[in-house]
């Protein structure tokens, strides 16, 4: 397992024997699309379901539109969910008042894929960690803040004297860290972590991985970590999530999903990312990414992945297969292993 | 094509078209409106003709659709109409027609602007085909020159709505109007006098001044009427006539400064009227003491009023200010923008006159409407102290068309209140001839050295531009008629 | 697309009629214009008289429901100084304007899309430069000052031209000149600025490792994006027009839609002000429709979703 | 090594240097600026034209104003008079040149603050309604269609017949007028700002809407609408000098350059200065502006960034390197 | 030889480059000292400062590197789509012939059946306002003549050949109706119509999915094979380079600074920046602590760093490297280093 030798988190916290700091059920978030006369409804997260514990680094893959930054914006109620529950420390996020939920917010933070648009560029990197304070007054006390954004800024990896630099200045992996810096400034327990990088080139890729995984161990921070690179997920992730058009279709360990996995949808994904991929078995990878996007069947009946997988028979297009419980679920009704 | 017409002057073709700039439309085409016509006259004397007529010249009441008229008694008066006269329509023109036109002005419903020329409305019955009898309410020594106010239209014509297309007897039958471009009119055939020499008249709406005069310039049109003094060329084709029209001032004499006769008297001295009027109004003004032309029978020969003197201004403000007169106060100086050419330089130069004394005066330029409001508003307590530039014609010579509206009490935009004026103009309006003339003379006199209410600043006049080639006289009626027949068009 | 244009007319003569509303309150502030059309020495009586025939003392509620109902049948009133439904005299002069107009706008957008491609092509050159700066002088010019010049040199001092007035063609030459001078500045500027932005675009630099030809890169390729911003602008300055049209109206006398609302506002003229604002602002709402039209036809984005 | 050693060490080799990019963003427009003749030229005369207009008429006010009716009309370019009529007297022997200045001012202000008025209130009208949307953006865009709908001289003719002429009403009906520009830009802005990361980040600490408004993506509208404006103010001035033509202006003794142009016209044939003169300082006025606010435009657009930078200066500067 | 080249004007004397190059005597490429440069308003910018390579017909070369390091802007140099004020210095010789200084008529006959390429922005690439259909046969109409059925026809054979499902309907289709994925392949499709002897293919796949990119890094190089094309393959990524790609160039700060085969150098790089670039790579990484960021940031094109570009980042930099620029070095028949110390770098990777 990729565990890391800066992993400080408290043994047992993953044996479920803690309630999970976040619990997210049967999370729904549909969009009405279309013209007027020719209105659909868009299945952007349908029925997500999942649990991250303290000081857990919770991966979610999955392709372009399947889902994963609406899951992201829906659990932090920066889009409104359709339907479902979201549990904070058993407290459900929205049930909440518009102003218990801001209040709310200093626990859960979020950074943002792309660190040239979520920096305003107006504002200097001190600003931009201070504005935290502005709006929740009672964190920091005017006095420290000075001493308390070089220190952020410390923690990030980037010299103090940043401070009074415009974002425009910097590299984009110095804006990730900027943006760390004030996800952090609020002491939150856990960030949702939209692909932090993958915006990024590999090379400052591996600077702004390197702060997270050092946060993740020095804090006890819980993570969700959204991402499509697989090879970069398995590096980070203690557990991993699949999600195929709105739904989480297997979860697992990093390992055991990894080693073995057990939806015909991650066996594809995994099969297709280049660090395994070889230049032989290109050629036999996963047969609907010739027809590319995940074009599934749309409604709620039988299985969305059915068109493309090679394993399908009439089931799949009768009855939806559920994502059991356990230790490694898959929704398929014929998982690996 | 379309353009043929206006390149007719400049062409000098055989169309015989004459073509006439004028600032803007009538704003209304009801011959009972004719006196509306600011300074150009359009239907009159071309498309309706009246009973009677001035002879220019003199100044004397002729005959033109009545041949002979006769007092009967104090009111009662008998018209002898010329007979065979036709109606473009076709209808014979009568005593009936003429009886009916007569109801028809008087109609208040109809708001006829001539009305304001006809204090008393009289009424008129049809004695026969060509006589006509007319009463008034009191006795009216001028009738025949009133009645001449009177134009002529179809007895088709509706009672009661205005028309805007007028039928009339002249030599001249409307064609169409084309709101904000033109106006025609066609030679009528069966035209009871002598055959005018233009087949076709066509009047152009041209309200920007240089404009109006270019196109007699270059020839497109054959008369710009009136045109301002800067664009009048050196030559003769460039005509002057006058209105009878003076431009004064009327004060208002009920509030603080100026209800105190020293600080209007004051006013009086303190413009320079001799500079400012040489200077900006050149040919088109001469200084005057007085609200009449020389021609008005109410012209005092001879009065000399206030001379220039701004010192005596000072002292009369300063003794004004002495009795507790509250002298600094703002004065605004109305007047509207198209009071004449250039008249908002000649009132700016009355204004600095008027502050080098020490009076405060601002002026406001307003357009017509509001501007005939504050006219009409005499006495009214809320508004405050103005002074109103007037620009008055008398182009009939008769000074009751001038003085019981300015300066009796009961006058519809006089400001003066005097018992003594009062009863000299009641008793000039029934006088004729000399007496007359005496009675409306002293109540002139009174008025100008007793209240100063008025203050006359210039006489004026107005000019006209000939295409080249175009002959045409200019006289005292030129302003409320243009007969197209008394104009010359070029080979 | 039809939907969304179907709701678009619909919110535009909504907005129309709150238009005419408005204009109906303000005139009625002006007061009654009794007096103008009242001989001088007119009584009391003659004023009530007058008032009582064109409805001026009814309560203001009153007057605008009896406006309303009128305005519902496309009555907008007598004209108390044309003596003829307002409507009528509107609608007599409009297509005056709207000639001029389309002949104005049609050649500012032809001379243009000239200057504007030329300068585009020529860029940072010695014509850019030119181009860009005539343009900007010509948005800068008072359209009253170039107008008054005009007659002056054009017609009074080299009578090539007439003053004034709709006659032959070349009395459309300086009212259409006048027209033409803001819009062809602005157009110029915008039509360079999109070729500029069409020609580096990546489409245009793909079809060109193509090797497609210049010209087709241009004319094919570039043009037909550059025409949306184009499209729009002109669209507002078409109906910016009017505002031109007024100028033009009072200095060259030219019939048309500027005058008459010049006269009946000096004339108080109720009913074809509140015509007028509605033929126009009609004109202008058809004019959008044909905008977002012509913009439908040039852009697929817009035509498909 | 220590990882987070060698992060720090990284991250302190001071920040790239880029000439281009130090010093803030008006320090590189100064910078072009200098660098770009036309833009220069547009800059120095609008700021001599302001400064002039703005110090000067404190001293000669009086002397602007006083008639002389010997000096009517009299010609231009004679020294004879003084300096005073060296561009002639206008047709009550007013000092043209004096006239001028104070014309200027009552014209700059004119547009200056009625720019200002409709810019702010304008934009703030379209911010709120571009953020909120809903039926609160659909009210103000028909709102804002009801403005837009009419032509702005017809509409400022008709209002300005209702209000009585002065530089106040004057002001109030140019802004009204413009307003509809600042709420489309604002709103059309506003629109694809907040849908912009950073606005959700600013929601995700917890800010609230007026705040979001306020303090993200105001600064980022600002910018436009000042460019807009300045655009604005060349309108403004024409527009105005279009209504003081149509003699629903100012009126004397306020005097702008409209009402110069205005009341000279009908000397053009005889005294052309009279009105050539304000005339050719709308047109000076109104092209600087135009030329500065289309340069602001192109320096921050990359695509059309070199509009008035030449070629040469470029190559200068890589030669001194 | 295709026998569309006869269509267009043939350059002088290019019947021998064409023999040569038949015959594999001569490059299908030689690339000597390609410097560009760009005049801003911020200064002179030189995106690519000194680049030379050659490739030979069927070959593929993948160049890799950094956001910034000068890849796009030689891709679009070898096909003169360099506009000023952007300058191009140097020889670009394509069967032959020195293309640099070209007009834009004689560049056009190379372009398209010569040289074709993909460029980084799918949505950018095609005109937002004709159908991807359209587009097509216009290129096929107008560069080959082909009437307007043929041409329809050869245009759903492209599309299907770059997996375009059910092309006949989505001829009429608009770009904006085109997903990411779809959008790349069009690209490609217009890219290879013409039969490019040479295609240039600028990060293809960045933006795209795992699955996706599979798909597209397969159709890329069935094309190569079938059709002896030779191929550019622009990318950041290692990972994907390797699968396409036989031999890599490396570029830092627009320049090449390591070139050899790409297996070769994924196992024994010779220059310090492809071995950090290879340690920040997560896919041969074990554990996230493995990952070893590049430190420092990214050069600035417009300030020139004396001696070594690399030197400010580089962990075995000395004072050599600070004053004296090294050399594009063989360090063996098939290996090039710009490294003063590249014998080390190549040592210490055992
Ligand atoms: N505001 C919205 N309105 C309508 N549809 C939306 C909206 N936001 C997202 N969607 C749709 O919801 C689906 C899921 O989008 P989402 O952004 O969550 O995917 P993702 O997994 O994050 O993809 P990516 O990897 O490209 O970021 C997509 O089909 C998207 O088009
Ligand atoms: N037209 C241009 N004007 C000025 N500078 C340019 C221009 N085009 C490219 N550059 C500069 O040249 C350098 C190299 O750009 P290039 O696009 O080749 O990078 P790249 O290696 O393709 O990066 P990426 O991986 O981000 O696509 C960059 O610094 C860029 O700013
Ligand atoms: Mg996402
Ligand atoms: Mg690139």
């Amino acid at each position: 397992m990729p565990r890391t030798e800066h992993d400080t988190r408290p043994e047992g916290a993953a044996d479920g024997a803690a309630p999970p700091l976040l619990r997210v059920e049967n999370l729904h978030r549909h969009f009405v699309t279309g013209p007027p006369r020719n209105r659909k409804v868009l299945r952007a997260v349908d029925g997500v379901t999942f649990d991250v514990r303290a000081g857990e680094c919770l991966a979610v893959v999955g392709e372009s539109g399947s889902g994963k930054s609406t899951l992201a914006r829906a659990l932090m109620r920066l889009v409104e969910p359709t339907g479902g529950s979201v549990y904070y420390k058993g407290c459900d996020l929205l049930a909440l008042s518009g102003r218990e939920m801001r209040e709310e917010r200093r626990n859960i933070q979020m950074v943002f894929q792309d660190p040239y648009a979520s920096l305003h560029p107006r504002r200097t990197v001190g600003d931009v960690v201070r504005e935290a304070w502005r709006v929740h007054k009672d964190v920091v006390p005017k006095a420290q803040q000075e001493d308390r954004v070089a220190a952020l800024l410390r923690q990030v990896g980037l010299p103090e004297a940043y401070a009074s630099l415009y974002p425009s200045r910097l590299s984009g992996g110095e804006r990730q860290r900027v943006a760390i810096a004030r996800a952090l400034a609020l002491r939150p327990e856990l960030l949702v972590l939209d692909e932090p990088v993958s915006a990024l080139d590999v090379s400052i890729q591996a600077q702004v991985v390197h702060v997270l995984m050092k946060l993740h161990a020095e804090l006890g921070l819980a993570y969700i970590f959204i991402s499509h690179d697989l090879n970069l997920v398995r590096l980070v992730a203690d557990r991993v999530a699949v999600m195929y058009m709105g739904r989480v279709v297997e979860t697992g360990t990093a390992e055991e999903l990894y080693g073995h996995p057990a939806h015909p949808y991650t066996q594809a994904l995994l099969s297709a990312s280049p660090g395994r991929a070889t230049a032989v078995d290109l050629d036999d990878v996963l047969p609907g990414a010739v027809a590319g996007e995940a074009s599934g069947p749309a409604g709620t009946v039988g299985c969305p992945y059915r068109t493309r997988c090679p394993k399908a028979r009439d089931i799949c297009a009768t009855e939806r297969p559920e994502l059991g419980t356990g230790a490694h679920p898959s929704a398929c009704h014929f998982p690996a292993g | 094509s379309p353009g043929g017409d206006a390149q007719a002057g400049r062409t000098g073709g055989s169309a015989q078209t004459l073509t006439i700039a004028i600032p803007t439309d009538p704003t209304s085409l009801d011959p009972c409106d004719s006196q509306a016509a600011d300074g150009v006259g359009t239907l009159r004397r071309n498309v309706t003709e009246s009973l009677t007529d001035v002879d220019p010249g003199t100044g004397k009441v002729v005959p033109l659709l009545a041949l002979s008229w006769r007092q009967e008694n104090p009111t009662t008066w008998t018209f002898k109409l010329r007979p065979g006269v036709k109606f473009q329509d076709g209808t014979a023109f009568d005593a009936k027609a003429a009886a009916f036109n007569i109801k028809r002005t008087m109609q208040p419903d109809l708001g006829c602007l001539n009305l304001g020329n006809i204090p008393d409305p009289f009424t008129a019955t049809a004695v026969d085909t060509t006589t006509l009898r007319v009463v008034t309410k009191g006795p009216d020594p001028i009738l025949p020159l009133r009645i001449g106010w009177v134009d002529m239209v179809s007895p088709k014509t509706s009672m009661t709505a205005k028309t805007s297309h007028p039928v009339g007897t002249g030599p001249y039958t409307f064609v169409r109007r084309t709101p904000g471009t033109d106006m025609r009119f066609k030679r009528f055939d069966g035209y009871w006098g002598s055959k005018p020499q233009a087949r076709e008249v066509r009047y152009v709406f041209r309200s920007e001044a240089s404009v109006r005069a270019a196109t007699a310039k270059t020839g497109e049109a054959d008369i710009a009427v009136p045109i301002a003094l800067q664009d009048a060329t050196e030559d003769e084709r460039t005509r002057s006539y006058t209105q009878s029209r003076v431009f004064f001032l009327r004060l208002d004499t009920d509030k603080p400064p100026l209800n105190d006769l020293r600080v209007r008297q004051a006013i009086g001295y303190a413009i320079d009227k001799k500079n400012i009027v040489t200077a900006l109004m050149g040919r088109t003004g001469k200084p005057t003491d007085q609200m009449v032309a020389p021609t008005v029978n109410g012209y005092v020969t001879g009065y000399k009023g206030p001379a220039h003197d701004p010192a005596k201004a000072k002292a009369l403000i300063g003794q004004a200010k002495s009795a507790g007169v509250d002298t600094g106060r703002r004065i605004e100086l109305i007047s509207r923008n198209t009071l004449f050419p250039g008249s908002s330089d000649v009132l700016q130069a009355i204004i600095q006159n008027l502050k080098d004394v020490g009076l405060d005066i601002k002026l406001t330029e307003l357009d017509d409407n509001a501007y005939k409001d504050k006219i009409h508003a005499t006495n009214s307590s809320g508004q405050p102290v103005s002074m109103m530039a007037v620009s008055h014609d008398n182009a009939f010579a008769d000074a009751s068309f001038s003085f019981p509206k300015y300066l009796s009490s009961s006058g519809t935009v006089s400001t003066i209140r005097d018992a003594r004026l009062d009863s000299l103009l009641r008793q000039a309006d029934v006088a004729a001839g000399g007496k007359r003339a005496q009675l409306y003379q002293r109540a002139a006199r009174w008025a100008y050295e007793r209240n100063g209410a008025i203050v006359p600043i210039a006489e004026q006049f107005s000019l006209l531009l000939l295409s080249k080639g175009v002959d045409y006289k200019p006289n005292g009626l030129t302003g409320i008629e243009l007969p197209a027949a008394q104009v010359k068009l070029g080979r | 697309m039809l939907i969304f244009l179907s709701r678009r007319l619909v919110s535009s003569v909504i907005a129309l009629v709150g238009v005419v509303v408005v204009v109906f309150f303000l005139g009625r502030l002006t007061g009654s214009p009794a007096h103008l059309y009242l001989p001088q020495g007119a009584s009391q009586e003659m004023a009530d008289n007058f008032n009582r025939t064109h409805g001026f003392n009814d309560p203001l509620w009153q007057q605008f429901i009896r406006f309303v109902g009128d305005v519902a049948h496309l009555d907008f009133g007598t004209s108390i100084w044309q003596q003829r439904p307002a409507l009528t005299a509107v609608t007599s002069v409009f297509p005056q304007t709207l000639l001029l107009a389309v002949v104005a706008m049609t050649l500012s957008i032809a001379v243009a899309a000239v200057l504007g491609c030329l300068a585009a092509a020529r860029r940072f050159g010695p014509v850019d430069k030119l181009i860009t700066f005539g343009s900007l002088a010509c948005a800068s010019i008072p359209d009253f000052w170039f107008a008054l010049v005009g007659v002056l040199f054009l017609a009074v001092h080299l009578g090539v031209v007439p003053t004034s007035g709709q006659s032959d063609l070349s009395s459309w030459i300086l009212p259409v000149a006048t027209l033409m001078l803001a819009p062809v500045g602005v157009l110029t500027q915008v039509v360079r600025g999109a070729m500029i932005e069409a020609l580096g675009s990546g489409y245009v630099q793909s079809a060109r490792a193509r090797g497609l030809a210049h010209r087709r890169l241009v004319y094919r390729h570039a043009l037909r994006n550059a025409a949306l911003p184009i499209i729009s602008v002109a669209g507002d300055r078409a109906a910016g027009l009017v505002n031109g049209a007024v100028i033009v109206g009072t200095v060259f006398a030219w019939p048309g839609i500027g005058t008459v609302m010049v006269d009946a506002v000096l004339n108080r003229d109720f009913a074809v002000i509140q015509a007028g604002v509605f033929v126009i602002g009609l004109g202008i709402v058809l004019l959008n429709v044909l905008v977002d039209l012509t913009y439908a036809v040039a852009d697929p984005r817009v035509r498909v979703s | 090594m220590n990882m987070a050693q060698e992060l720090v060490a990284g991250a302190t080799t001071a920040p790239p240097v880029d000439p281009g990019r130090r010093g803030s963003g008006r320090r590189r427009r100064t910078r072009l600026l200098l660098r770009s003749p036309l833009p220069l030229t547009a800059a120095i005369v609008l700021v001599a034209i302001m400064l002039v207009s703005l110090i000067a008429p404190a001293f000669i006010a009086d002397a602007a104003q006083r008639q002389d009716l010997t000096q009517r009309l009299s010609p231009p370019f004679q020294l004879s008079d003084g300096f005073a009529f060296v561009l002639g007297g206008d047709t009550l022997g007013r000092p043209m040149l004096l006239q001028l200045v104070v014309a200027t001012k009552t014209s700059l202000l004119i547009a200056a603050l009625s720019v200002g008025l409709s810019a702010l209130v304008g934009s703030a009208i379209g911010l709120i309604s571009g953020y909120t949307g809903g039926w609160v953006d659909a009210l103000i865009m028909r709102l804002s269609d009801i403005i837009h709908t009419l032509p702005s001289l017809l509409l400022a003719l008709v209002i300005l017949y209702v209000l009585s002429p002065s530089i106040t009403n004057l002001i109030v009906v140019l802004a009204l007028t413009r307003l509809p520009i600042y709420m489309r830009v604002a709103r059309a802005q506003a629109l694809e700002i907040r849908e912009r990361v950073f606005v959700e980040a600013s929601k995700a600490l917890g800010s609230r809407p007026w705040r979001i408004m306020l303090r993200d993506i105001r600064p980022m509208v600002a910018p436009t609408v000042l460019t807009v404006a300045m655009l604005e103010v060349a309108n403004v001035i024409l527009q105005a000098a279009g209504l003081s033509f149509l003699g629903v202006g100012l009126q004397r003794p306020d005097v702008d350059l409209g009402i110069m142009v205005a009341s000279g016209r009908e000397y053009l044939s005889e005294a052309w200065f009279v009105t050539f003169f304000p005339g050719l300082l709308v047109v000076v006025i109104a092209l600087a502006a135009n030329i500065l606010s289309n340069w602001l435009r192109a320096v921050d657009d990359p695509g059309q960034s070199a509009l008035f930078v030449s070629r040469k200066s470029l190559r200068d500067e890589e030669v001194s390197r | 030889m295709s026998p569309l080249r006869d269509r267009s004007q043939p350059a002088p004397g290019s019947d021998r480059v064409v023999d040569a190059a038949a015959s594999g005597t001569a490059p299908l490429l030689a690339v000597r000292d390609l410097a560009v440069d760009f005049a801003t308003d911020r200064g002179r910018v030189s995106a690519v400062r000194g680049v030379s390579f050659t490739l030979q017909a069927g070959q593929s070369l993948a160049i890799l590197g950094e956001s910034g390091s000068g890849k796009s802007v030689t891709g679009k140099a070898l096909l003169g789509l360099i506009d000023p004020p952007g300058r191009v210095r140097g020889a670009i010789e394509f069967e032959g012939e020195n293309i640099v200084g070209w007009d834009e008529a004689r560049l056009n006959t190379v372009r398209g059946p010569g040289v074709s390429m993909v460029f980084q922005d799918s949505f950018d690439s095609l005109n937002p306002v004709y159908s991807v259909g359209s587009q097509v046969t216009e290129l096929l109409r107008v560069r080959q003549g082909l009437d307007r059925r043929v041409a329809r026809e050869r245009a759903v054979a492209l599309m299907r050949q770059v997996g375009i499902p059910a092309a006949e309907e989505r001829l009429k289709d608009y770009p904006h109706q085109f997903s990411g994925g779809m959008r790349q392949r069009m690209c490609i499709a217009l890219a290879i119509a013409l039969r490019p002897r040479l295609l240039i293919a600028d990060e293809p796949t960045t933006a795209l999915d795992v699955t996706v990119q599979a798909g597209i890094l397969r159709l890329v190089r069935q094309l190569q094979r079938e059709t002896r094309m030779a191929l550019i393959f622009v990318t950041h990524d290692l990972a994907v380079a390797r699968l396409v790609a036989s031999e890599v160039a490396v570029m830092y700060a627009g320049r090449i600074v390591e070139r050899g085969g790409i297996d070769d150098i994924y196992r024994r790089p010779a220059h310090p920046y492809t071995r950090a670039l290879l340690a920040s790579q997560p896919d041969t990484a074990r554990s996230w602590s493995d990952l070893r960021p590049i430190a420092g940031s990214p050069p600035d094109k417009a300030g020139i760093v004396p001696g070594c570009a690399f030197h400010p980042r580089c962990p075995i930099a000395t004072d050599r490297c600070t004053t004296e620029e090294p050399d594009l070095r063989a360090l063996s028949a098939d290996r090039l280093s710009r490294c003063h110390h590249a014998e080390e770098v190549l040592d210490a990777a055992h």
